[in-house]
């Protein structure tokens, strides 16, 4: 039988307490598991308080922290027997990431191009400049951009939804099969973000690219996710397929979730902030 | 500034000790090697010993019987000596001073091979006894005809122990002597525990010590001082707060000169510095074959303009001498003008013809040089010229220096000089840098002249390591000296005897002072033995110092290049009778042993 | 010109007040970059009008780099270079007396600074001292403000952290000790402790999970609601601005391209921007595809002339390509700049109408 | 944006780059012109000792009969030369040490800095002299530079990780991981550019720290004479007690050339670091991230 | 709590790495001076004496045996780390038999004196200053003392000190030019010794001041520089918090992290000396007895100061790296 693409088994993580003469231990992750199916790519969705471990969750499955318990398996292969650079590699050509924050997600004093010729070089082993070019203006055009548009361009000069794309590109230049999102659409517009969901719905559609995708943002998580978790201080609190959670959330936290939701229709309706404005006076 | 609670300036002299700061202030005890000072005052005002020669004309004649009283008394073939002592002489605590003091030092040290003078004692000495409470009796291993230098100051010599205090202190090697009980005109007073300056105070029983003969010492304290580097000796003089300045160099002096109303130097005039019984020269490595040729060193010294050396050097303020003597004390009436007329005749065989080097104007040059520039300090009476400016020196001709190279089979091509193997002639002249600023100067002059003219030369400084460098062979040319003399006695023992060719260690070892050049010659041995053979006194030794000369003059293992000059700067605002070219009855050089005559003849200004 | 004057702007708005607290009057701020081998100005706030009223939540939406935090920045008194005001004035006019806040001195701006104006930047989570316990933050910012001292100030803060979920023994943490939600709250509560009359938020809620971020905006809410003070607020989601807001201005490439009362402005969106903005908002349960814009963002170093919305706008006419269209009052507290809204402000009216309560 | 744009930019807008740059040139100037000296560096009593400064003489002459504008020229070269290389070459270390101990972290991180440690505590003098004693006359002012840089990376090293450990949380630096870059590329393409302007004011302490050194050891006596150098001339000026004598210029002039090449060197940093600031420059173009 | 002591003990190994290797790097390169101390003091005993080279010879033998320097180079390292172990460095060799310990305490409270007291006010003074610099750009009377500090900053310490001696000890001689404590004072009398003391500490402190500050002036002002474009001081100017509050809470806090680390370093330095200084005001000091030990060849004496200089050092280090957080409450200890 052919191995999930990605096995998240029983994993915690646990950080050592912060500051010299802190005692407390931070239970970042408790317990998380889920997989993905290697055959059919899909849109997994991890929503959540804030601090309740999902950018700890994603880099661990991204390899870039080790879990303290439970394993993670990409593909059948322990990520904790990955060591060599070789592996890595091989690893980062399958599995990439796209940063929260697209203004801080490059370094401001280069040129953002740099990233996609490296990655071309490096994961898709593109020997020549033109077949770099060729490669990265490819991966470009499925974001809606062109190498034209962004070669020899610094941060500075793109906008952030031009930042978050050529993120997406770069993550796509090595074929990746699981790209980890870790709210890649909360510093942007409307617009802007919707041009980005609809990105990654064309990934998993033509491309067969499984997202994870992480957000607080539930109504661009229903229009997209397949699949959702929702965590809450390290713990998985409900899971499930993502528009039947979110349409009827059982677990209590799932549910404040889902009515702490603003929408422009609730406004007229007043179910909006005036409810909770109950609070004691100021003066 | 400098006055201590109960020590008024105006009976003090205060003196540079240029060991500078002493790094174990609280150890007297000079018996051993080197735990303490030793020219804080201790060995000039506080230790004495059998005989003294001073590098000048000395109280009462250079020679002097300190504690003995009279001179050392050897038997025909000079196996024993026997020494009479004083009587009336005491220790600061009121012990008297007898033979069995100088038994104690004799023994104590040849029991003690760590001690300073165990090893020369225990050579000669098979047995001391003492007949009598002021005799002593010394049998030795072997002959030698000079045993009494080792009890003879020039600049020290073995220090008296006191018995009665070494009897009880245990091992004298852990024994710190302190506070010290002295022999001397003066005693302890205090000391700083950071090792920056010693005050003795005169003894009231100062009549009971060799120097009471001579009168009561002037100063009631005696300050020894680190005043630090010699732009700050300048200051503190002229601030007043520094007597004596023990050396600085020829500019500080100078400023000295224009700045000072009340200043007193060895020369009235230009060269001002006092002469010192010390001979810097061109030191070649004789080991090294490429000086092995003496047609070689000659011409390397016809090379040398030493006008201009002097002027790098010292400003000009040098006494020069073309032979192997320092031209001071009362060398220059042995040897420098008797022999004036030899080196006038003296001839050089360049290969191409035969040339006379000497020079005996070169002082009037000099100073006719510097009159412009320094008006009437230069001074005009041909003798006197010669006294400051030296005995003249031999002629640059570089003409010459190149036939005797190619005589040598050196070539020349194009601006360089080959030697005959081919190579390029290149030479590395040592020097000391800082610690010894005059002969780094007069090096890198003398490199450059030869530079100059095809040869590739080069100074290499060697500070801090010059001593290890030179005592194992480990350089090409050295400035620095390898002839001492006692300056007030012609005897030329003291360095000459340790040039012996049994003395001299194959390449790569340790040589042991002083023969730097490491020149063996059956010739010099020859010399050198006469010496031994003959008394001190004998007049001889004069004839013998001479043919020392002329065969030096020949051979050029060394270049003689001038006296080492120390500019020694005494202050007259509190104390006059300092000694001078005029009254030279010292050497005020402040760290010699012998400078304690100064102590007799200072008197206060009353300020 | 038919550039409306502020007066007649709050005029036009409903409100009874007769004068606004905020005035902005044709508002020109400039990145000036000449320097090192580049020579450029970024328009990003390019002839700005527009007024805040007392006691009302003004929202302001728009594409990002459209120039709202710039905006805000001049609005604050934030000018640091190369950002430099060209022209047009920002004028409050407080409970004691109107500023001009371009001809104040340093030492007045200091004086209505928190006590009356105070200001959360974008990027609220680095805005506090990395060094510095939240508490000593709060005496810095707040205590010269607030009639309280001692343990009374201690109690005041507290409670007021109580309103923003947060636990009173946050004042002891540093700033990396608290998650960024944590850190945008306290930065809010920095801002609102002292009762200011005008607010401005740009952005403060960006790192919330949803829960705490209603939470935190009915506290603003309600201070604003109790102390009758205004709000100026800056965020993408156009829901908070539906539910927060009482009127909205939409931005786009550093111009007002519409303004009205936020309910409006949602049922009856005029400016073709305006309307894909809110269309491309997904909603749960709404199942119908959404677009982002066609056509990539207006360049602000080298605007274009006419409409700057004209390359990505469906509805372009010919003068969107050669005029910029002035900000017009289509209705009563309704503006738009808009060639094809002004040219059939029939066509709008009764739309306005119809939402009219 | 080209190299001489930026130049010219700094030039005509940054008033301090300009005095920086002027006063350096002026420096470079006085170094270059030893190359049409009229006296040969080491040879002394080519002009009448002691002369104060005149049109003949600028700087006036010293006690060793050298011209102290000529003497200077070689010296300021050499000593220009000796600082640019000690800092030059401690500065590759301590960013290698640095950049890459800050990023790796862990086991690299421990032994790196335990090397580093082990240069910050061996004492530097007892080293330098006893090298000296060791070396010898094979103590040229290039090995000394050598041995310098070696002994003066390890603090400047400490404080360019500091940086890098926080960049190394930046998110940036995981996007270039995941660009596949390498340690080599991460650390030298990404990380470098926001070291330099703390890497321009060590450059500078640096520079300045060895001329200071070299100076000490000269004062000290540990010096190549056959070298002039800055320090090479207060040693002989120590030697001759210039400064009690009144020949003050021979000391004045050296000191004031190295000051001027400070302020320039000072002024061009501060302004160098404005244009690579990101935060005094452009970078921030893009929002406030 | 367990984390950090791993923490603690790993660098605690890295501390004992640290000193062991560099203090075997001080052994090997202070023993292979070519200086032989016996040969030094052999010629330093001889050198105006009469010497016959025979009893040279015998000298020789008899001081190494007495210095110890017989035996093979492995079993006296061995012995040294014996020694060194215990706290001893054995009998100094160019002051034999004076224990290194001994003369080192006698220098020590000197140098650590003028050193702690001229580092700690440099340091205060500079940063201060700098910081205010840093801050208030415009500000003419600062801006003029960067400029100062600028160009006083590379002028060589020696000259510094020279100058401050010719003007204070010469042109205006008010205050004294040499040593640690006047002849005339009484060391029994505390504050009248501790009053002469400080007196005579003022020109060696003045002139490590000015030629220190400029180094930590220029550090601060870059480093605040830097600091107040970042958003938390735009912010609290924003806000109208006290400029003043700013400068000391929001910028110099943030910057000093860097500069403690420096003083630190520089403190753990003191043990060092400061050889010119000591050398140009008579000061009494470890510095000079460094220099005087490697001169004589004296490695026991040498090797000495600097075990106890990379031990203040390391320590220092090791200090600031437990006590960072303290400092800077962002960086964690493990
Ligand atoms: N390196 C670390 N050391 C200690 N604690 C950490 C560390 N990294 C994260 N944490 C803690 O772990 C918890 C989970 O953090 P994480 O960043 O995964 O949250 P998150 O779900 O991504 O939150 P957000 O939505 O705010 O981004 C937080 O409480 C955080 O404080
Ligand atoms: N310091 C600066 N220097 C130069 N240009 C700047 C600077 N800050 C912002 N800009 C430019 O000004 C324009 C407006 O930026 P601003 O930050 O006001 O946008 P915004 O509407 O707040 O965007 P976002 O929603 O992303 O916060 C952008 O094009 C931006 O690149
Ligand atoms: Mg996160
Ligand atoms: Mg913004």
């Amino acid at each position: 039988m052919k191995p999930n693409l990605l096995d998240v088994d029983n994993v915690s993580k646990t950080f050592a307490g912060r500051g010299l003469f802190s005692r407390r231990m931070k239970r970042a992750v408790r317990n998380v598991s889920f997989s993905l199916d290697a055959d059919r790519p899909e849109v997994f969705t991890i929503i959540g308080e804030s601090g309740s471990g999902k950018s700890t969750l994603a880099s661990m499955i991204l390899n870039t922290a080790r879990p303290t318990g439970g394993s993670i398996r990409f593909e059948g292969r322990d990520l904790a027997h990955i060591r060599s650079r070789r592996d890595r590699v091989a690893f980062m050509s399958r599995v990439q990431a796209i940063f929260q924050n697209p203004f801080d997600a490059f370094n401001p004093l280069k040129p953002v191009d740099r990233y996609l010729y490296t990655a071309a070089e490096v994961f898709s082993g593109c020997r020549t400049k033109e077949a770099r070019e060729t490669r990265v203006d490819d991966a470009l055009h499925k974001v809606g951009l062109s190498l034209a548009e962004v070669s020899g361009r610094f941060p500075h000069e793109m906008s952030g939804g031009q930042l978050q794309r050529i993120a997406i590109a770069r993550a796509l230049v090595s074929s990746p099969s699981l790209i980890v999102a870790d709210e890649p659409v909360s510093m942007i517009d409307a617009s802007l973000r919707m041009t980005v969901i609809n990105l990654f719905r064309m990934l998993r559609d033509d491309l067969g690219v499984s997202i994870i995708y992480i957000t607080h943002d539930l109504a661009t998580a229903y229009y997209i996710s397949d699949r959702l978790i929702i965590m809450q201080t390290g713990e998985v609190v409900e899971a499930g397929d993502a528009r039947q959670v979110l349409a009827a959330p059982r677990h209590p936290y799932s549910i404040r979730l889902r009515e702490a939701v603003l929408s422009v229709d609730g406004a007229w309706r007043g179910t909006g902030l005036d409810a909770e404005a109950i609070q004691p006076s100021l003066r | 500034q400098v006055t201590v609670p109960g020590v008024p300036r105006s009976q003090t002299i205060i003196l540079e000790n240029p060991e500078g700061t002493i790094k174990n202030p609280g150890w007297f005890n000079i018996w051993t090697l080197n735990a303490g000072g030793q020219f804080t005052g201790l060995h000039q005002l506080a230790l004495d010993t059998l005989w003294y020669i001073d590098p000048e004309r000395g109280l009462d004649g250079p020679w002097e019987n300190s504690l003995a009283s009279e001179k050392p008394i050897y038997n025909s073939d000079f196996t024993e000596m026997t020494v009479k002592l004083k009587s009336d002489i005491y220790w600061s605590d009121g012990v008297a001073f007898t033979a069995d003091d100088v038994v104690y030092t004799v023994e104590s040290q040849i029991k003690n091979p760590g001690m300073r003078w165990s090893a020369l004692l225990s050579l000669n000495v098979e047995r001391v006894s003492a007949p009598d409470a002021h005799t002593v009796h010394f049998k030795l291993k072997k002959p030698n005809s000079r045993f009494h230098a080792l009890f003879t100051v020039r600049f020290n010599a073995i220090w008296i122990m006191p018995k009665h205090v070494f009897e009880k202190a245990g091992d004298p090697l852990k024994f710190d002597f302190n506070p010290p009980v002295s022999l001397g005109a003066y005693k302890l007073h205090s000391f700083d525990p950071n090792g920056k300056w010693y005050i003795w105070q005169k003894r009231d029983d100062w009549q009971r010590t060799t120097l009471g003969r001579y009168g009561e010492p002037g100063p009631t304290y005696a300050a020894y001082v680190d005043p630090g580097p010699p732009d700050k000796r300048v200051i503190a003089q002229l601030n007043h707060n520094l007597d004596v300045v023990h050396d600085i160099a020829p500019e500080g002096m100078f400023t000295l000169t224009k700045q000072s109303d009340s200043l007193k130097t060895w020369f009235k005039n230009f060269p001002f510095a006092h002469p010192d019984p010390t001979l810097p020269s061109v030191i070649f490595n004789m080991q090294n074959p490429a000086f092995q040729n003496r047609d070689v060193r000659w011409a390397l010294a016809m090379l040398i303009d030493i006008k201009a050396v002097s002027m790098a050097a010292y400003r000009g303020a040098a006494t020069l001498s073309p032979i192997a003597i320092p031209p001071t004390g009362t060398h220059p009436e042995d040897y420098h003008v008797p022999l004036r007329d030899w080196l006038a005749s003296f001839e050089l065989d360049t290969g191409k013809r035969k040339i006379r080097p000497y020079d005996p104007t070169i002082g009037a040059q000099i100073a006719d040089m510097l009159r412009p520039s320094m008006g009437d300090q230069i001074p005009t009476d041909p003798a006197e010229i010669d006294r400051a400016f030296g005995y003249g020196w031999w002629k640059a001709d570089p003409q010459a220096a190149a036939e005797l190279l190619q005589k040598a089979g050196f070539t020349k091509r194009g601006n360089s000089w080959y030697m005959p193997d081919g190579k390029p002639f290149s030479v590395k002249v040592m020097v000391e840098g800082e610690t010894r600023p005059i002969l780094t100067r007069a090096g890198t002059m003398i490199v450059q002249q030869w530079r100059q003219f095809g040869i590739d030369a080069k100074t290499e400084v060697a500070q801090g390591t010059m001593l290890d460098r030179r005592n194992t062979g480990d350089f090409e040319i050295l400035i620095s000296w390898s002839v001492e003399t006692y300056g007030g006695h012609p005897d030329l023992s003291f360095f000459l005897d340790s040039w012996h060719s049994q003395f001299v260690a194959p390449a790569g070892k340790t040589q042991s002072p002083r023969n730097w050049q490491r020149w063996a010659s059956p010739e010099l041995d020859r010399i050198i033995e006469a010496v031994r053979r003959i008394d001190f006194d004998d007049p001889r030794t004069v004839e013998l110092g001479r043919e020392y000369v002329k065969l030096m003059v020949r051979e050029m293992p060394i270049i003689p290049l001038m006296a080492y000059n120390v500019f020694t700067a005494m202050d007259e605002t509190y104390w006059t009778g300092y000694p001078t070219a005029e009254d030279p009855y010292a050497n005020p050089v402040p760290n010699w042993g012998n400078s304690r005559a100064m102590m007799v003849r200072l008197k206060p200004t009353g300020k | 010109m038919t550039l409306l004057h502020p007066a007649a702007a709050s005029a036009a708005a409903e409100d009874d007040a007769a004068i606004p607290l905020l005035s902005v009057d044709r508002l020109k701020a400039y990145y000036r970059l000449k320097l090192f081998g580049i020579d450029r100005e970024v328009r990003a706030v390019d002839d700005v009008t527009f007024a805040i009223g007392r006691n009302e939540i003004y929202g302001l939406a728009g594409e990002s780099s459209s120039g709202k935090s710039t905006l805000i920045k001049t609005i604050a008194g934030a000018i640091r270079p190369p950002l430099a005001v060209e022209t047009g004035s920002v004028c409050f006019n407080f409970s004691d007396g109107t500023r001009d806040i371009y001809r104040l001195t340093p030492r007045e701006l200091g004086e209505i600074r928190w006590k009356r104006l105070s200001y959360i930047m974008q990027g609220s989570m680095s805005v506090l001292n990395p060094v510095r316990r939240i508490r000593h933050s709060f005496t810095d910012f707040a205590l010269p403000h607030v009639p309280e001292k001692g343990a009374a100030f201690a109690e005041r803060i507290g409670r007021h952290l109580e309103r923003l979920h947060l636990e009173r023994s946050v004042l002891d943490a540093y700033p990396h000790e608290l998650s960024g939600g944590m850190r945008q709250r306290v930065a809010i509560a920095l801002a609102t402790v002292c009762g200011p009359e005008f607010i401005i938020a740009d952005e403060p809620t960006t790192a919330l999970d949803v829960i705490v971020q209603k939470g935190v905006l009915a506290m603003l809410r309600g201070i604003q609601r109790e102390l009758g003070s205004s709000v100026l607020f800056v965020t993408h989601d156009m829901a908070v601005h539906a539910n927060l807001t009482d009127r909205l201005g939409i931005m786009y490439a550093g111009r007002l391209v519409e303004e009205g009362r936020t309910r409006d402005l949602f049922r009856q969106p005029l400016h073709p921007y305006t309307r894909h903005l809110i269309s491309s908002l997904p909603q749960i349960g709404d199942d119908t595809p959404k677009k982002g814009l066609e056509g990539s963002p207006p360049n602000l170093a080298a605007p274009l002339s006419g409409c700057r919305f004209h390359p990505r706008c469906p509805l372009a006419i010919d003068i969107c390509r050669r005029e910029a269209p002035p900000m017009v009052a289509v209705a009563p507290g309704r503006r738009v700049a808009c060639h094809v809204v002004t040219a059939s402000p029939d066509a709008v009216a009764p739309a306005m109408e119809e939402v009219r309560p | 944006m080209n190299t001489l744009k930026v130049l010219r930019d700094l030039f005509y807008y940054n008033k301090e780059f300009a005095t920086g740059l002027l006063l350096v040139l002026i420096v470079v100037a006085v170094a270059a012109s030893s190359f049409f000296s009229p006296y040969p560096p080491l040879d002394v009593y080519v002009v009448p000792p002691d002369l104060p400064p005149s049109w003949q003489h600028p700087f006036g002459t010293t006690s060793r009969g050298q011209d102290v504008f000529w003497q200077l020229t070689f010296a300021i070269r050499n000593t220009l030369l000796f600082g640019i290389v000690v800092a030059v070459i401690s500065r590759v270390i301590s960013l290698c040490v640095g950049l890459v101990s800050g990023y790796r972290g862990g086991w690299v991180d421990r032994v790196l800095m335990s090397l580093n440690d082990t240069f910050v505590v061996i004492p530097l003098f007892p080293i330098l002299v006893l090298f000296y004693f060791i070396m010898r006359d094979q103590m040229t002012w290039g090995l000394l530079a050598l041995i310098v840089a070696l002994l003066g990376w390890a603090y400047d090293a400490r404080l360019i990780r500091s940086i890098a450990m926080s960049l190394r949380t930046r998110e940036f630096t995981r996007q270039a991981v995941f660009s596949g870059m390498g340690t080599g590329r991460i650390v030298w393409q990404e990380h470098l550019p926001f070291v330099l302007p703390i890497v321009f004011s060590t450059t500078l302490n640096n520079i300045n720290w060895s001329i200071g050194i070299e100076v000490t050891l000269s004062v000290l006596g540990f010096t190549d004479i056959n070298t002039p150098t800055i320090g090479g001339m207060i040693y002989w000026a120590n030697q001759h007690t210039a400064l009690v004598s009144g020949i003050w210029w021979w000391v004045a002039f050296p000191i004031a050339l190295v000051v001027l090449l400070f302020i320039g060197l000072f002024l061009l940093a501060i302004s160098m670091n404005e244009y690579i600031d990101p935060r005094s420059r452009l970078s921030r173009l893009g929002g406030q991230a | 709590m367990k984390p950090y002591l791993t923490y603690l003990s790993k660098r605690l190994l890295q501390f004992a790495v640290v000193v062991f290797v560099g203090i075997n790097i001080a052994y090997v390169v202070t023993h292979s001076t070519p200086i032989n101390p016996v040969e030094q003091t052999i010629s330093a005993a001889t050198a105006y004496g009469s010497t016959s080279p025979e009893a040279i010879e015998m000298m020789r033998r008899s001081l190494s045996e007495l210095y110890g320097l017989e035996g093979s180079p492995w079993q006296q390292y061995l012995s040294f780390w014996q020694r060194v172990l215990v706290g001893d460095f054995g009998p100094s060799l160019s002051a034999f038999p004076t224990p290194v310990s001994e003369l080192i305490l006698r220098a020590l409270p000197w140098t650590v004196g003028l050193l702690l007291v001229s580092t700690l006010l440099t340091w205060f003074l500079g940063n201060l200053l700098g910081g205010l610099a840093g801050y208030y750009r415009e500000n003419r009377v600062l801006r003029a003392f960067g400029v100062v500090t600028a160009g006083l900053h590379p002028v060589p310490y020696y000259v510094v000190a020279f100058v401050m001696l010719l003007a204070f000890g010469y042109l205006w001689p008010i205050l004294p030019i040499s040593g640690g404590a006047s002849m005339a004072a009484d060391r029994t009398d505390v504050v009248g010794f501790a009053l002469d003391v400080v007196i005579h500490s003022i020109l060696p402190v003045l002139s490590l001041m000015a030629a220190g500050i400029g180094g930590w002036f220029m550090g601060m002002r870059s480093l605040v520089s830097n600091i107040v474009t970042e958003d938390y001081v735009t912010y609290a100017e924003l806000a109208g918090v006290r400029r003043g509050k700013i400068l000391r809470h929001y910028v110099m806090r943030n910057a000093i992290g860097p500069q403690v680390t420096g003083l630190a370093l520089q403190l753990g330095a003191i043990f060092n000396g400061a050889i010119i200084t000591e050398q140009v005001f008579g000061y009494p000091g470890i510095g000079s007895l460094l220099i005087s030990a490697v001169h004589a060849g004296d490695y026991s004496l040498v090797l000495g100061i600097t075990t106890i200089s990379i031990l203040g050092v390391s320590t220092m280090v090791l200090l600031i790296d437990l006590l960072y957080p303290l400092i800077d409450p962002r960086v964690e200890a493990a």
